[in-house]
């Protein structure tokens, strides 16, 4: 039991998809303008992964070794055919914004290595956890980083949805440039460097910019 | 083996020029004093607030990043405080103060010091400050008021997209960014930086001639208009310059300085921005280091050998 | 007439006022010499004497070991008192017996090739310049080459030094026999005399003196650091470019230093070994001086000869303050290559700066006579770029300090610039 | 209707899928072209995704750096610690089970305390750059202390002391001897196990040369030749030079040393 | 023809694929770290963009819209491309094996980069015809070339800097990428 807590915690946390194993990067940038896309594109990819999984996890003896891969996509294809008809069908204003890359996610880095590297290898049960774990570490990620920008560039939080926050008053000038390219990279920049800092061991103030190791060098020179 | 001498050992050579790092930046601050005048002249106290604000700001961030990484902190070799007056230069006077300080923080911390510091940054802070500032706010950016003793006809619109005449663009009576609006001041300043040898001809040269040439070919308002309008003049003497952020080869140089000139008359005839002097002379930045690479100058002897 | 010179290079402060009008002087010969065995560029001499045995002046006490060698002699007579790994210790007797066969060897024209080739190697001759370089070794030429003019290195562009401007304002008429016979061991038509424009009298007087020689001519040239570089003066006098890793000789030149012809002068008309040179003491000392100093003498004597220090002293550097060895044992013999004797004071010292981040202010670019791009050897050196080093040409880089001088950053970028020349030899080495 | 579209679904890839299949088969039989083996072990053993994280062109450029040596078992965040395992058997790192160990061994003793500086250095805090100049250093074989060789080491196994000692932990030390070709002043050798006695000097000065510039300097009072019940101990250059052959490993002469400069080897 | 050269400077330069559209960035993180290896990298996906976006458009004009199975386009382009682009990697193995050395070890890396389905895909919603294709593949092949040789020169210089120690790595190259998204904003139009 304890392994598979700990598959799960792995994949939310420690060995986060995104701030930590820098997989699937391209829909990390480009569809985390808003919370709200990026809850729905994490969501997205969640079911991609917990459905690419399972299959894979079943399949794992029947497939020849020469066409693994191949099959896999096929697989991850099927699955995200079936996001996108359903995303298409059931939430067309979201599904306008994520455009061309919930097709993509066929793609993404994150599905075909837990395909490869994990479901392939273990029992179903353990390839669901995973997927869940890993699912659901991407889609905090994300959700995250969209929130960041949302309240930076909109001031708002969840916009396109009903339950859209407010979260800064009427005070707050709108900073366009979070919503931008440019702010996706440097968000993303950001809050990894963070999680460097914060996973390392050894954290402490002075580390945030790297301080010690480069006077210690400077001292013993 | 006693050794009452005390002496000192070192290699070769045994005597250094007297030209330091912080001299150059007190010498290039020192240029900048007319364009500063021009600006409280035009401008008003206005001028002098935005000045303040974002030096102090610019050097209390460098003190917090210096102190943060435990690293000695050098504020008193006065690129800080350089890079916080060349942001406040080119910024519309208007400008509210949080925003001044923003953009300070920006060039700072996200033009400096990512990259570990003076010298090894990339691209121009002041401009990465700017830039931000740019693309956030863009409406608080491109409000103008007009100068005193100016042509009050400039009141919305930049320099760029109003009739001007050449003479007022030149002495400054025109709206615009604080220290972008004289050109006069910013020849002084640069004639100053060129005769110390602070700055190379060969940018502002290479620059402010391909705008010329390409203006007169393809722009509307003729080259006269374009050398005195916007920021031009500015960036090619106070900014494309920036020793850190430019080639350090001689054909490099005008690789660099032609690249801006084209660029800023693309986006200034083509794009979107009325502006290009900034983004020009950013993305030539980017292209610095590949350019240092492949313009290794001929060393001596080189052609005989190969021949 | 104008003045030539090379592109790029640096004007430091040249403080020659110090010592350019004190004449030469014969210092006092210490009671005991240590000799060097290694007092130039190759293989270290073969002592041929033996601890207890008594020599003459002028006596060859080790022999070259090798084509690029030298041969090293007696500067006083007496007795040999110790042998050791690098030196040979002599007991001065203050007799002064000359060696057998220290006579007048004949004149230019009596002689033939090979025999000057010979009396140069003998007498163990070797650039006095400071890069001290077998001087037989670089008049022999090869038979595939062929020598269209000899250069007298007259620029002294090193600040401070004034042995060589001392020189040629004393010693002209042997310092152009000795370029005559350089020219004739060369086989070459022309001679060149490249004298810096800061030595008015040095020109004038080799004018007068060359007046009925049409082969001869004097070239005036800017002051500039390193206008004395071999290959900088080569491209001042002639405008002739030495290919990237060749020799003078690949252009037809022979290039030597001013006081390197008049010892080849001594050794031909007088059968004189060389056992002493002119030596400039400068700098922060009592009384500056251009002294004649026998080889071997320590350094601590001649700087007492010269009143000793000022004040407190900071650093002794033997040769000038651009490319000149910072010292530390004072005890030190002066040796062939020793053109000067430098003292910085504790306050110049003192001004030393901690180097600061590169701000690629490109001044080292701007005056690297070679046109390298210091800066980026440097950064390459410090990331351990070995193949990248070697595209930039760091091997080329003749170490004239140029970079480091001018540097605002105050980076000892010439320090890393030779750390990457060793590494590139290294990795040379490795893959041979 | 909906059998037709079934049907051509089917067709579609049914037609693709056998275009580029045979396709395939064909060139992977025309074009192979023989690999290393231990390529194409490693290739199989990476998870395959080609993401580009290790900085490589994909997984099979990877698995060709590391077959080479020229690239860490380490670099691919994917595969984890499983694939390091993996890996680490394919290329035989893992197997240096004999119980003889090595270390790199720095051989001074001359810190801080033990020397002096006969004169002041300025300049770059480079061992490298520091020998370039006149030595300044009252010990001119001894350590210059500016951790040339802390700075080289990719497995930071060496540390300097607060006596400016470089230390290495033999733990870490991978033998890779890049510190060796690094020291200028030859001062680190890598010794083993085996090796029952080395001298933690390198000065082959004279003994009262020796005492003036190091206080733990080997002087070469030739005590531990002496002592030594097989003989097994000659001086050469003032040092001791230790017969492995013949050494049995008493200790005899690392207790009579008076300077510490002869030790165990002991790790 | 000018229609054909505004296409090709919006896919290259004012929407750039990489920095504008988001596409490739793994092997813009990843592939960046010299200039050469990044150069050979731009053009072999220059070429897979160029020839698959050409294949694929191929492909759906004539089996996938004939047939009706427009649903199928997903699997259908990924098995093209990767099918297409192993047959490219293997032939030139064989046939050259320097061209393989400088580009072909790139090919893999491609099959998996989001830039060439992307591409694909934004063709088939555009609805570009068949030269139009061929460019806009042609001019998302030069833009990714162009920001990726520009990230590795910049990653080049950076290594001699001192950057902070938690910006080593992923964040500094990201925050780079930000500023060069910065700077390519200005060139909209």
């Amino acid at each position: 039991m304890a392994e598979k807590n700990r598959d799960f915690v792995k994949g939310l946390w420690e060995e986060n998809p995104v701030f930590v194993m820098l997989l699937g990067m391209c829909p990390v940038l480009a569809v985390t303008s808003t919370a709200t896309n990026g809850l729905f594109m994490g969501l997205a990819t969640s079911f991609v992964l917990f459905g690419a999984g399972i299959v894979n996890s079943l399949l794992q003896n029947i497939i020849p070794d020469e066409v693994r891969i191949p099959s896999f996509i096929v697989v991850i294809a099927t699955f995200v055919t079936i996001v996108d008809l359903v995303s298409r069908a059931y939430f067309p204003g979201i599904a306008e914004q994520l455009a061309l890359f919930i097709p993509l996610i066929i793609v993404n880095c994150l599905i075909l290595n837990r395909s490869e590297a994990f479901a392939s290898n273990v029992n179903v049960l353990r390839a669901i956890i995973d997927a869940l774990g890993r699912g659901l570490g991407f889609t905090w990620a994300l959700t995250f980083l969209g929130g960041i920008r949302e309240i930076l560039g909109f001031g708002t939080l969840f916009r396109g949805t009903e339950s859209v926050i407010q979260v800064l008053g009427e005070w707050y000038q709108p900073m366009l440039i979070a919503i931008l390219p440019a702010g996706a990279f440097i968000t993303l920049g950001i809050v990894v460097a963070l999680f460097n800092v914060i996973m390392d061991e050894s954290f402490s103030i002075k580390d945030l910019f790297g301080g010690t190791a480069a006077v210690e060098k400077e001292q013993t020179a | 083996m006693d050794n009452t001498l005390d002496l000192t050992v070192s290699s070769a050579p045994h005597v250094k020029s007297e030209e330091t790092t912080s001299n150059i930046m007190y010498q290039v601050i020192l240029a900048l004093v007319p364009v500063m005048f021009a600006s409280f002249y035009f401008f008003g106290p206005g001028a002098i607030y935005l000045l303040l604000t974002c030096g102090i700001t610019a050097m209390l961030s460098e003190v917090a990043v210096q102190k943060l990484r435990g690293k000695p902190v050098t504020i008193n070799d006065g690129s800080a405080l350089l890079t916080g007056l060349i942001l406040a230069l080119t910024l519309p006077p208007d400008l509210p103060l949080w925003m001044a300080v923003f953009g300070s923080v920006v060039a700072i911390v996200l033009g400096k010091h990512i990259f570990g510091g003076l010298g090894y940054n990339v691209f121009n802070p002041a401009l990465m400050g700017r830039a931000f500032l740019t693309l956030s706010y863009v409406v608080s950016m491109t409000e103008w008021t007009a100068p005193n003793g100016g042509v009050d006809t400039l009141s919305t619109a930049t320099p760029l997209e109003g009739e001007a005449e050449v003479i007022n663009l030149f002495i400054g009576r025109v709206g615009g960014s604080l220290g972008e609006t004289s050109a006069l001041a910013i020849l002084l300043g640069g004639l100053y930086l060129l005769y110390k040898g602070y700055i190379d001809w060969r940018i502002p040269v290479g620059y402010l001639g391909t705008v010329a040439v390409l203006t007169t070919l393809v722009g509307e308002q003729g080259a006269s208009f374009h050398l005195f309008a916007g920021g031009l003049m500015f960036g090619a003497i106070f900014m494309a310059t920036d020793m850190v952020t430019s080639p350090v080869t001689k054909k490099g140089r005008w690789i660099f300085a032609i690249g801006c000139g084209f660029i800023t008359v693309i986006i200034r005839v083509f794009g979107n921005y009325p502006e290009g002097v900034l983004f020009s002379i950013l993305l030539m930045n980017m292209c610095v280091p590949l350019i240092d690479q492949y313009t290794l100058p001929q060393i001596y002897g080189e052609v005989k050998a190969n021949g | 007439m104008e003045a030539k010179t090379f592109d790029h290079g640096i004007h430091p402060r040249y403080n020659k006022d110090l010592s350019k009008d004190k004449a030469l002087k014969e210092a006092a010969v210490p009671d005991e010499v240590v000799i060097s065995l290694q007092q130039h560029i190759g293989a270290p001499a073969k002592p041929i004497v033996e601890v207890g045995d008594t020599v003459d002046f002028g006596e060859k006490i080790a022999e070259a070991a090798g084509f690029v060698s030298a041969n090293v002699h007696a500067s006083v007579s007496g007795e040999v008192v110790a042998i050791e790994d690098m030196a040979i210790r002599i007991k001065n007797d203050g007799e002064d017996r000359l060696a057998e066969g220290i006579e007048s060897q004949g004149e230019i024209e009596d002689l033939s090739v090979e025999e000057l080739r010979e009396i140069v190697g003998e007498a163990g001759i070797v650039g006095l310049g400071g890069a001290t370089f077998p001087t037989h070794v670089k008049v022999s030429i090869p038979d595939d080459k062929n020598v269209e003019a000899v250069i007298l290195n007259g620029a002294e562009c090193e600040p401070y030094l004034t042995v060589d401007h001392r020189t040629m304002v004393e010693l002209t008429e042997e310092m152009i026999y000795g370029l005559k016979a350089i020219m004739k061991m060369c086989e070459a038509e022309k001679g060149y005399i490249g004298i810096e424009v800061n030595k008015p009298d040095a020109i004038k007087r080799t004018e007068e003196l060359i007046a009925d020689e049409p082969n001869i001519e004097v070239v005036p040239l800017e002051v500039k650091y390193p206008q004395g570089g071999e290959k900088q003066l080569i491209d001042a006098v002639l405008g002739k470019e030495v290919p990237s890793g060749g020799l003078p000789l690949d252009v037809g030149v022979v290039v030597n230093n001013v006081s390197t012809a008049v010892v080849i002068a001594e050794a031909i008309r007088e059968g004189r070994p060389l056992v002493g040179r002119g030596v400039t003491i400068t700098g922060d000392v009592k009384e500056p001086q251009n002294l004649v100093v026998r080889i071997g003498t320590p350094i601590e004597e001649i700087l007492e000869a010269c009143g000793g220090f000022k004040g407190e002293p900071g650093k002794v550097i033997l040769g000038g303050p651009m490319m000149g060895q910072a010292q530390v044992d004072l005890t030190a013999p002066v040796t062939k290559g020793t053109s000067g004797i430098l003292v910085l004071s504790k306050a110049e010292v003192a001004q030393y700066q901690e180097a600061k981040p590169c701000i690629r202010c490109a001044r080292c670019v701007d005056v690297c006579p070679v046109k390298l791009i210091p800066t980026a050897l440097m950064n390459l050196t410090k990331g351990d770029k070995v193949l990248k080093l070697q595209d930039y040409n760091v091997l080329d880089c003749i170490e004239c300090g140029s970079c480091s001088y001018t540097c605002p950053s105050k980076i000892e970028i010439l320090d890393w610039i030779k750390l990457g020349k060793g590494k590139v030899q290294a990795h040379i080495r490795e893959n041979e | 209707m909906e059998i037709i579209s079934f049907a051509s679904a089917v067709a579609g890839l049914g037609i693709l899928g056998i275009i580029f299949g045979t396709g395939l088969a064909y060139a992977s039989v025309k074009f192979a072209v023989e690999e290393d083996p231990k390529k194409i072990e490693i290739d199989e053993a990476l998870p395959g995704a080609n993401c580009g994280a290790c900085g490589f062109a994909g997984c099979s450029s990877y698995a060709e750096a590391v077959a080479k040596g020229e690239e860490g078992i380490d670099s691919c965040p994917v595969g984890g610690e499983e694939l390091i395992e993996k890996i680490a058997d394919i290329m035989g790192v893992a197997a240096s089970s004999s119980d003889e160990k090595k270390t790199a061994k720095v051989l001074c003793q001359g810190g801080n305390q033990e020397t002096f500086n006969k004169a002041e250095y300025q300049g770059v805090p480079s061992c490298q750059a520091a020998s370039m100049v006149d030595n300044f250093k009252s010990c001119q074989y001894g350590c210059l202390g500016f951790g040339d060789c802390a700075a080289v080491c990719d497995f930071d196994a060496i540390v300097m002391n607060d006596n400016g000692l470089p230390e290495i932990d033999p733990d870490k030390c991978a033998e890779c001897g890049v510190c060796v070709t690094e020291c200028p002043r030859s001062l680190i050798e890598i010794v083993s196990s085996n090796e029952d006695v080395i001298t933690n000097c390198k000065s082959a000065l004279k003994g009262k040369e020796v005492k003036v510039v190091c206080e733990k300097g080997c002087f070469g009072c030739t005590i531990c030749a002496k002592k030594c019940p097989v003989d097994a101990i000659e001086m050469e250059d003032n040092l001791p030079v230790v017969d492995t052959e013949g050494c049995i490993g008493c200790g005899v002469c690392v207790k009579n040393c008076p300077t510490d400069a002869f030790v165990e080897v002991d790790f | 023809m000018q229609e054909l050269f505004l296409l090709f400077m919006a896919a290259s330069i004012t929407n750039n694929f990489v920095l504008m559209q988001f596409l490739g960035i793994c092997p813009f993180l990843g592939v960046s770290k010299e200039v050469p290896t990044a150069f050979s990298m731009g053009l072999a996906t220059t070429f897979v963009m160029v020839t698959s976006a050409v294949v694929t458009w191929l492909v759906e004009t004539v089996i996938l819209v004939p047939l009706g199975i427009e649903y199928l386009q997903y699997i259908a382009f990924i098995l093209v491309i990767s099918s297409f682009v192993q047959l490219t990697e293997l032939f030139v193995k064989k046939v050259s094996p320097p061209l393989y050395k400088a580009l072909g070890i790139f090919l893999p890396l491609i099959t998996t980069n989001c830039a060439i389905l992307g591409l694909a895909l934004l063709i088939s919603m555009e609805g570009y015809g068949f030269i139009q294709s061929a460019v806009f593949g042609l001019g998302a092949g030069v833009g990714f070339t162009i920001a990726i040789v520009l990230m590795a020169g910049i990653r080049e210089r950076l290594e001699f800097a001192d950057v902070p120690k938690p910006l080593k790595g992923a964040p500094i190259t990201l925050l780079v990428a930000g500023i060069m998204a910065l700077a390519f904003t200005g060139l909209a139009m």
